[in-house]
């Protein structure tokens, strides 16, 4: 059997499904010693982590090449009839963010460490199946794969906010589950009028992705498509109009949740405008791209403004992700090299700072048992550690240069107004003011200011232990991005250049196969 | 030039090891390091400084640290020594080094120690960062760093509510200035491929075609980022716009006023300003600009000024006046002026600054002018020192203020006439309000309260040294700039590489007008001496008589600081606010969930609709199933 | 032959007749007994067929046992008669009588177009059995089991015991 | 047109000999049997050894008065006689009491219907019994009555089950529902030696039909005060009798048909030809029949009654099982090739 | 069977269906509805055999054999139903057995 072989030796299949295999033991340990699931949860991610980190570095030096090539599994041949297959494949776009989810995990199970009070057996299985669904999306190369992957990772999202969630969780839970199901229904309906085009063109069925990228079809068909997988991704990055789930799923969330919601689910519909998105239909309409733009433009302003008067504090921040993703499509609709590895570095960027926000705004609430602003106040007296953190990652999400935030932002803005958005990279300006705003709205409510309550312990060990790494690494990229950038240059110039040669192609009545070499292709 | 990067280095090493040191509460740890740091880059610098001026032509040093970003975006951390920025270097590390001295004294009874040692020591880095730099980006890494620590600073007494507002109130309005900043950083690497100031400063002056084609709005390529530079620079050096969060900064602890609002980071502006004079020289109608806000800022400060009661008010509007004259000489073209303004500035108002902090340091922290009066037999050394001050900053000829001032009056007066007689009027003003301050505070009986009376002492000497030194540095700074009737310009000489030569000017005008002009302007410090003399000899009743002089609603406009604040509010924050609020309510929860929710209804109402036909009666349900047979054989068969 | 066919008018009639009191009848035991009688000739009308296996499976099966246990099923509930009109509401009852009425008219417009062509009739009880083994033996298993499920079914829910 | 009449002048002859003969016979020797086995004198005022005693009764029961219960369901009440007589008036059809003989050139079968399927009608038939049961119990409005009508039904319907499967029994070895086959295929060998055990379930189930001692809990004298026809008086109450009688008489000539070989003399006897032989078939038949019905009358006065739980648990619990198992034992047999 | 053609058989059918449908819709009390299904079951019984034999073939008497089957089964398990309703709702007159709706 093909997929035990993968299985057993270091390759992407065992990334993917270390997780789920470790889950298994989980379903017979027993319900009540916590102490032990959560330590077994701690011991399996880390090792996912540094299972991740090796391969990774493995791939990566593997031929000395200082850039990260495509490197691909034996592919399993699933529904051969329709040429689906199980195919996985990582490149420099997909490698940070697979590097990302599988640093963030142990983070989240040490933020969830105290306030997950029940049933932590389902906690951890449905974590587990989560990071198998992410790490499965990003990796998968075949469409099919990519959208069962997609929606795996509906469920246990569901189920987190659901039942560990707040007051309102069922509501957002539902919400959640049924703004991300529509989105991606018609993504489906793309995908599978992708692979009958295709069919008919190539005389095979197949659902590769770089099979698909061979294949033109007529404008008005490419746009229809294009809507189909833009809604889905738009919902999920969440752009403007479709974001208002957003600030409800994480409010419900558990502190574990909303950090893997904020850091790594709603860089999937990035992840997915680059991927598909973009290269698949080049000959969109400009207008289009135009409104994608500005839809993100929006976004970021009025996010901006909507978190500046917020009451909650989990809903500040969950609205300033909103605005910092609008940084991210700005970047990737402004199709240059810079803003597109710069959006690539600003999605890990925000996982890292807002995450270690929402792990901030979690051990608040387990000490003060509130997230308003009325009822905070004067934390650095009694909390000078946590205060410390808070601060920095507030800084770091404002985008100050010398932490990880700034760098991102430089690198889009400055594309977009490479990519002839003049007045857009303006406006995207006028977005680092207002993040300024409401981040320091949001310490001065919390943070300074005169403290009476009861005296408070500071951070926990694990609590120290989970903030300490985002930061160092918050700290890392602003100073030194180029060493976070390079390995994954290569591909984002690959992918623009077939975008390039696709987009140059004249437009065609009927779906055509066109032979696709880049290194010919000039530059 | 492993020196450059030492110097730079050595606070930021400071500031981390302090940052541990303040949860544990050992001061003598944390003074040491300090001091140590701080000292130490003021060794090297002024070792380098030595080294790199003796040079017979000292031509500019480029040290390249790393490279930050390597493919799309061609940047690298590196470093640049040449006159402007040794001149720079200097100022900061040498005023930094003794406000650190300074706050060690004043800060010894507070428990946030440690904590303030790691701010001021991260602000020295971030300032050497931003004065060092040899491209946009570092000087940009240390533009905002040096925001966030005046943010940090201005906040330090967080427990209080007043200094957390004006703390988010200066980032914010910097912030405003940055967003600036980083339009031109776009636009010069989209067009220059790079940020470097010697490459963007050559393409721009090798490439005629560059300078004369429009760009965008009007303005040519360098007249735009010329702009963009100029309204940062207003954001930092608190110029007309943006000056609001000078004055409330002094919430913060004095010796943070004296370095960073006085000394350091306010000149950030006219650094930027002096680094790309080539922009300006080719943007006339810029500099117009420049010049008509310089001089407007100037004498509105300075009219506020005289009608403030908080003594560190007063030195903020004073500041905010003195910028204002820093960049009108920048304005008028005189680059090498407005750095020697700057040079000597830094040294009287620094000790102003710490001269107020020792004053408020002795009376227990009060600030209002009208409940002091009388300390002169107090506090000896500070009223001496006071005095060189004031001195020097109303300009009176031996001290530096006279020159660098005469020399600035000088230039706007070939400029234009009518800007040259606004200046006069400001620097009488300012002679005015500056003895105003001082007679109130060291002259007349104590106005203070008992318990205050018997703790006034003399502040101890690692507050008074500083106090010494910069006075001595005030009186006599003056004569390395350009002393009139001679030819003897030591500072201009040095800075002259920088500084672009694009046509020659009249610089040398006859002895007559150079009579005239010093006289006008010892006259017209005189003049501010007498009438506040006269006006506050016996206490702070001076001020009726000066609101009859003046008519009152004038006088409340002037103590009302022109109400500025309170129009930015009304114009700009509430109705952000409102339509924050607008947004948030009616465009998100109302429209958006709203659909969402009229979706959710409407699937409900059809399946209520559904549920009526199953009425549970078993003769219902019968007679729709043979309704249904019949329709189906009418429908195959019939 | 004209005794068949005295026979089947008789018998036809008097099932016609029966079957009326059966749905008209507010007793439910007479009722009964008058579809046993309905049975019955249908019985005999299947005998004029010449389809005496049916005819006798007829008065075995239907008359024999389950009409018997509906009888035993309307004693053992004791159900007294029907003392208003047998008819629930009148709308419901026009409503019905229209819509069989139309079912019927449309039925026979439906039955005049088949035509039939008569053949010989060769009955034989060994014929039926053959082809009842043979081709049909699969679903003369099933009944076996439908039954067995029937069977125990009917015990289950009418025996259930009520607990607690 | 002409077998229908030669069917009915049959059915006339064996139904006069079933009512004429037959029944009034029957009330004789069962009152002197009772008599002989309780050792006391029977009847013997009425004619010589009793013999009128028959005639006696009918008068009485022709000149009682008809009694109708007041609050009695008057059509189920004079329903029940009459449903009483069908099964005993059809079931006799389908039996063959003689052999077939030809006479003036025409064969001639001595069994009114002739049909193929004719012991499949002879239990649809009998199954019908349980109406008048029914209707006796349900329309006399008598507690007792309904009861034991109730019982008596479920009493019905169990035994006819067992009956059911020991005729399928002999059916399966003769491969066709016509008696007639039947008798031929003994020519061999009597059932009663092939099938010993399907004989035993045959004849007390034969018992239960007919409601006999063993059986005849539903109308017991001393529980139920005459079950279900305690209301019926005279006629009404003939009627019952009368079927009864007749049932037990075709009982016997099926069992006869069945296990004893019908009108051979011994397993392989062929009737000598003509008319003679045919009588001579009717002879031994009926001797078989009255051996049948003495044993009937020797049983009810010998054996006491069935408790109804005991009743119940015998049909359902001992017959049922033993007559499938014999059924099985049959067929594998049959499969076989032995039988 | 030559003189009495298919036709008066199935009119015959016919009729007993349709009495067999009316009493079902009309009638209130279970058991007669159940008997006149039962009624509706073997008109078409009637139909099917007389058709069969018509034609000739057997597959009538065939299939009408499963029917009885059938009818028995499901003869059974309704009276287990109504035994069971009558058990807890003491009717089965389905004017008032409306409990299983919304």
């Amino acid at each position: 059997m093909k997929f035990l072989e993968l299985l057993t030796n270091p390759s992407l299949t065992l990334i993917v499904f270390f997780p789920t295999l470790a889950a298994i033991p989980l379903l017979v340990a027993n319900k009540r010693n916590e102490k032990r699931i959560k330590w077994y949860l701690l011991v399996v991610f880390t090792a996912e982590f540094l299972l991740s980190a090796y391969l990774v570095t493995l791939l990566y030096l593997k031929d000395g090449i200082k850039y990260f090539p495509l490197v691909a599994d034996p592919t399993i041949p699933w529904l051969p009839r329709y040429g689906i297959a199980y195919r996985l494949a990582i490149d420099g776009i997909s490698m940070p963010l697979i590097l990302l989810t599988t640093f963030i995990m142990p983070i989240v199970i040490l933020g969830s460490w105290s306030s997950i009070k029940k049933h932590w057996k389902l906690y951890g299985i449905s974590l587990l199946i989560l990071t198998t669904g992410i790490l499965g999306a990003f990796l998968a190369y075949d469409l099919i794969l990519f959208y069962i992957f997609w929606e795996v990772m509906l469920v246990p999202m569901y189920l987190i906010i659901g039942v560990w969630g707040g007051e309102r969780r069922i509501y957002a839970a539902v919400k959640f589950f049924l703004y991300t199901l529509a989105g991606s229904l018609p993504m489906l309906l793309a995908i599978l009028w992708l692979g009958w085009r295709f069919s008919k063109a190539a005389g095979y069925w197949s659902f590769h992705y770089l099979e698909l990228l061979t294949m033109l079809l007529p404008p008005q068909e490419q746009l229809w498509l294009f809507i189909g997988f833009a809604l889905a991704f738009a919902i999920k990055v969440p752009l403007f109009p479709l974001h208002t789930w957003l600030p409800d799923a994480h409010v419900e969330a558990p502190t574990g949740g909303s950090v893997i919601l904020a850091a790594v689910l709603l860089k999937l519909g990035t992840y997915g405008f680059m991927r598909f998105g973009v290269p698949l239909f080049p000959h969109v309409k400009e207008e289009v791209i135009d409104l994608i733009l500005v839809l993100s433009l929006i976004g970021i302003i009025y996010a901006a403004l909507v978190a500046w008067v917020q009451e909650d504090m989990k809903k500040l921040i969950a609205y300033s992700s909103v605005a910092h993703l609008g940084f991210v499509t700005l970047g990737i609709f402004s199709m240059t090299e810079i803003s597109w590895s710069g959006a690539l570095l600003q999605m890990v960027n925000h996982g890292l700072s807002t995450g270690a926000l929402f792990l901030l705004v979690g051990m608040i609430y387990e000490r003060f048992h509130t997230k308003k602003f009325k009822e905070l106040g004067g934390l650095a007296q009694p909390l000078p550690l946590l205060a410390f953190f808070l601060v920095f990652s507030a800084m770091a999400s404002a985008g100050l240069p010398g932490l990880n935030g700034f760098v991102g932002e430089l690198m889009i803005l400055t594309g977009t107004y490479i990519g002839g958005y003049k007045i857009y990279t303006v406006i995207g300006a006028i977005g680092v003011i207002l993040a300024a705003l409401y981040l320091l709205r949001m310490l001065k409510e919390t943070v300074w200011g005169e403290y009476t309550g009861a005296v408070k312990k500071d951070l926990h060990s694990y609590e120290k232990m989970a903030l300490f790494p985002l930061a160092v690494l918050m700290l890392l990229i602003g100073i030194i991005p180029s060493v976070f950038i390079k390995p994954s240059q290569e591909s984002i110039l690959q992918t623009l250049k077939i975008y390039s040669v696709r987009k140059n192609y004249p437009k065609v009545t009927k779906p055509l196969i066109i032979p696709i070499d880049i290194d010919k292709e000039k530059k | 030039m492993t020196s450059l990067i030492a110097i730079v280095l050595l606070p930021f090493l400071g500031a981390v090891v302090n940052g541990i040191l303040s949860f544990s509460n050992s001061k003598r740890a944390v003074t040491f390091t300090a001091l140590a740091t701080t000292g130490g880059s003021l060794v090297i610098a002024l070792y380098t400084i030595w080294r790199y001026l003796t040079e017979l032509s000292p031509q500019p040093i480029e040290y390249v640290l790393y490279k930050w970003l390597e493919k799309p975006l061609e940047i690298q951390i590196s470093f640049l020594l040449d006159p402007l920025s040794a001149i720079m270097l200097f100022v900061v590390t040498f005023v930094g080094f003794f406000i650190h001295l300074y706050s060690t004294g004043y800060m010894s009874d507070d428990e946030g120690y440690g904590r303030y040692f790691a701010y001021l020591n991260l602000f020295m880095g971030m300032m050497l960062l931003l004065i060092l730099g040899s491209n946009l980006l570092v000087t940009f890494i240390g533009w905002e760093g040096v925001g966030l620590c005046s943010y940090l600073l201005i906040g330090f007494y967080y427990k209080q509510d007043e200094p957390p507002r004006a703390s988010m109130k200066a980032f914010v309005v910097n912030r405003i200035g940055d967003f600036a900043f980083l339009i031109a950083i776009f636009i010069s690497f989209a067009h220059f491929a790079t940020l470097e100031y010697r490459e963007i400063l050559n393409a721009i002056a090798t490439n005629q075609q560059l300078q004369d084609t429009v760009y965008i709005f009007g303005l040519t390529l360098p007249a735009l980022l010329a702009l963009l530079l100029f309204i940062a620079a207003t954001g930092k050096s608190a110029q007309l716009p943006l000056y609001v969060w000078l004055p409330d900064a002094m919430a913060g602890p004095t010796p943070v006023s004296a370095l960073i609002h006085a000394a350091t980071m306010v000149t950030a502006g006219v650094y930027l300003l002096t680094r790309t004079n080539l922009l300006f020289q080719l943007s006339p109608n810029i500099l117009k600009l420049v010049t008509l806000i310089s001089v407007a800022t100037a004498f509105m400060a300075a009219s506020i000024a005289i009608a403030q009661r908080d003594i560190k008010k007063v030195l903020a509007y004073s500041t905010v006046s003195q910028l204002g004259y820093m960049f009108l000489a920048a304005g008028v073209g005189a680059f090498v002026v407005s750095i020697f303004h700057l040079f000597t500035h830094a040294f009287f108002k620094a000790l102003l600054f710490l001269g107020s902090g020792s004053v408020i340091h002795a009376m227990e922290g009060e600030q209002d002018i009208y409940k002091m009066g009388g300390l002169k037999q107090h506090l000896p050394h500070t009223y001496i020192t006071f005095l060189i001050g004031t001195l020097a900053i109303a300009g009176f000829p031996p001290l530096a203020g006279f020159f660098s001032k005469d020399a600035i009056l000088a230039y706007t007066y070939d400029h234009s006439k009518a800007i040259y007689f606004i200046g006069l009027i400001t620097a009488g003003l300012t002679s005015f309000y500056m003895f105003r301050m001082f007679i109130l505070t060291f002259h007349g009986e104590f106005r203070g309260t008992e318990e205050q009376r018997k703790h006034l002492h003399e502040s101890p000497p690692s507050m008074t040294l500083p106090l010494w030194i910069l006075a001595i540095g005030s009186a006599f700074v003056g004569f390395i700039g350009k002393i009139p009737f001679t030819h003897y310009d030591l500072f201009g000489k040095i800075l002259s590489p920088v500084i672009v030569k694009l046509e020659e000017k009249a610089v040398h005008h006859d002895v007559l007008h150079e009579v005239l002009l010093i006289t006008l302007s010892v006259v017209a410090a005189l003049l501010g001496l007498v009438a506040a003399k006269v006006l506050y000899s016996q206490g702070p009743t001076g001020d009726e008589r000066l609101k009859s002089i003046i008519t009152a609603p004038l006088y409340t406009l002037l103590k009302g600081k022109y109400f500025v604040d309170e129009l930015y509010t009304f114009v700009i924050v509430t109705p952000l606010r409102t339509t924050a609020n607008i947004l948030w309510r009616f465009v998100d929860q109302l429209i958006i969930d709203g659909t969402l929710h009229l979706a959710a209804g409407i699937v409900q109402l059809i399946s209520a609709l559904g549920s009526f036909t199953t009425t549970g009666n078993l003769r219902n349900y019968m007679l729709y199933f043979v309704i249904g047979i019949i329709l189906l054989i009418a429908y195959t068969v019939g | 032959m004209m005794l068949e066919t005295v026979i089947f008018y008789l018998f036809a009639s008097l099932a016609v007749i029966f079957a009326l009191v059966v749905i008209l009848h507010p007793d439910p035991v007479k009722a009964t007994l008058s579809m046993v009688i309905t049975l019955f000739s249908l019985a005999v009308i299947y005998l004029t067929i010449k389809a005496p296996l049916i005819a006798a499976l007829q008065i075995l099966l239907y008359t024999g046992a389950i009409l018997v246990l509906f009888l035993f099923v309307i004693m053992l509930l004791n159900i007294q008669r029907e003392i208003s009109l047998p008819f629930s509401k009148p709308v419901q009852l026009w409503g019905s009588i229209v819509s069989v009425g139309f079912l019927i008219g449309i039925i026979t417009n439906f039955a005049i177009k088949i035509k039939i062509e008569e053949s010989v009739k060769n009955y034989s009880l060994v014929l039926i059995a053959e082809s009842l083994f043979k081709e049909n033996a699969l679903s003369f298993i099933a009944t076996g089991f439908l039954l067995l499920a029937a069977v125990v079914g009917a015990t289950i829910i009418a025996t259930k015991v009520k607990r607690g | 047109m002409n077998e229908i009449l030669e069917a009915l002048v049959k059915y006339a002859a064996i139904l006069a000999f079933m009512l004429g003969v037959v029944a009034p016979v029957m009330v004789w020797v069962e009152r002197r049997g009772m008599a002989l086995i309780q050792d006391r004198r029977g009847p013997n005022r009425v004619g010589p050894f009793g013999l009128l005693q028959p005639l006696a009764d009918a008068f009485k029961f022709i000149f009682k008065e008809e009694i109708i219960p007041a609050q009695a369901d008057k059509v189920l009440y004079l329903a029940a006689p009459a449903l009483a007589l069908v099964p005993a008036l059809t079931t006799f059809t389908v039996v063959p009491f003689g052999p077939t003989f030809n006479y003036a050139g025409k064969e001639i079968k001595l069994v009114v219907i002739d049909s193929d399927i004719g012991a499949l009608m002879f239990l649809a038939l009998a199954g019908l019994g349980v109406y008048s049961l029914i209707c006796a119990g349900y329309g006399s409005y008598n507690k007792y009555s309904l009861l034991g009508s109730l019982r008596a039904s479920a009493q019905l319907i169990s035994y006819e089950l067992s009956m059911g499967f020991a005729i399928l029994a002999i059916l399966v070895s003769t491969a066709s529902f016509n008696l007639l086959d039947v008798i031929d295929y003994q020519n061999s060998m009597w059932n009663i030696v092939y099938q010993p055990l399907g004989f035993l379930v045959f004849l007390v189930t034969a018992f239960a039909e007919t409601n006999r001692v063993p059986f005849d809990l539903p109308e017991s004298e001393s529980e139920l005060v005459a079950g279900f026809n305690t209301e019926y008086g005279a006629m009404k109450f003939a009627l019952f009798f009368m079927g009864e009688y007749v049932n037990m008489t075709t009982l016997s000539l099926l069992l006869a048909v069945l296990y004893l070989g019908g009108w051979q003399l011994y397993p392989g006897w062929t009737p000598p030809e003509g008319i003679v032989g045919a009588i001579i078939g009717v002879l031994i038949t009926l001797a078989k029949v009255i051996f049948m019905m003495w044993l009937f009358v020797w049983v009810r006065f010998t054996l006491p009654r069935f408790r109804y739980d005991q009743l119940m648990k015998l049909g359902w619990k001992v017959l049922l099982p033993l007559s499938i198992t014999n059924l099985v034992i049959v067929t594998i047999l049959v499969n076989k090739g032995i039988l | 069977m030559s003189v009495v053609g298919f036709s008066h058989y199935f009119f015959l059918g016919l009729i007993l269906f349709s009495i067999g449908a009316l009493g079902a819709l009309t009638r209130r009390n279970g058991i007669t509805i159940f008997l006149s299904i039962e009624l509706m079951l073997n008109s078409v019984n009637l139909i099917l055999v007389s058709y069969a034999s018509t034609n000739g073939n057997l597959a009538g008497q065939i299939l009408v054999f499963f029917m009885f089957a059938i009818a028995a089964a499901e003869a059974a398990v309704g009276l287990a139903f109504f035994i069971a309703i009558y058990k807890h709702r003491r009717t089965i007159n389905i004017d008032r057995l409306t409990f299983l709706r919304w």
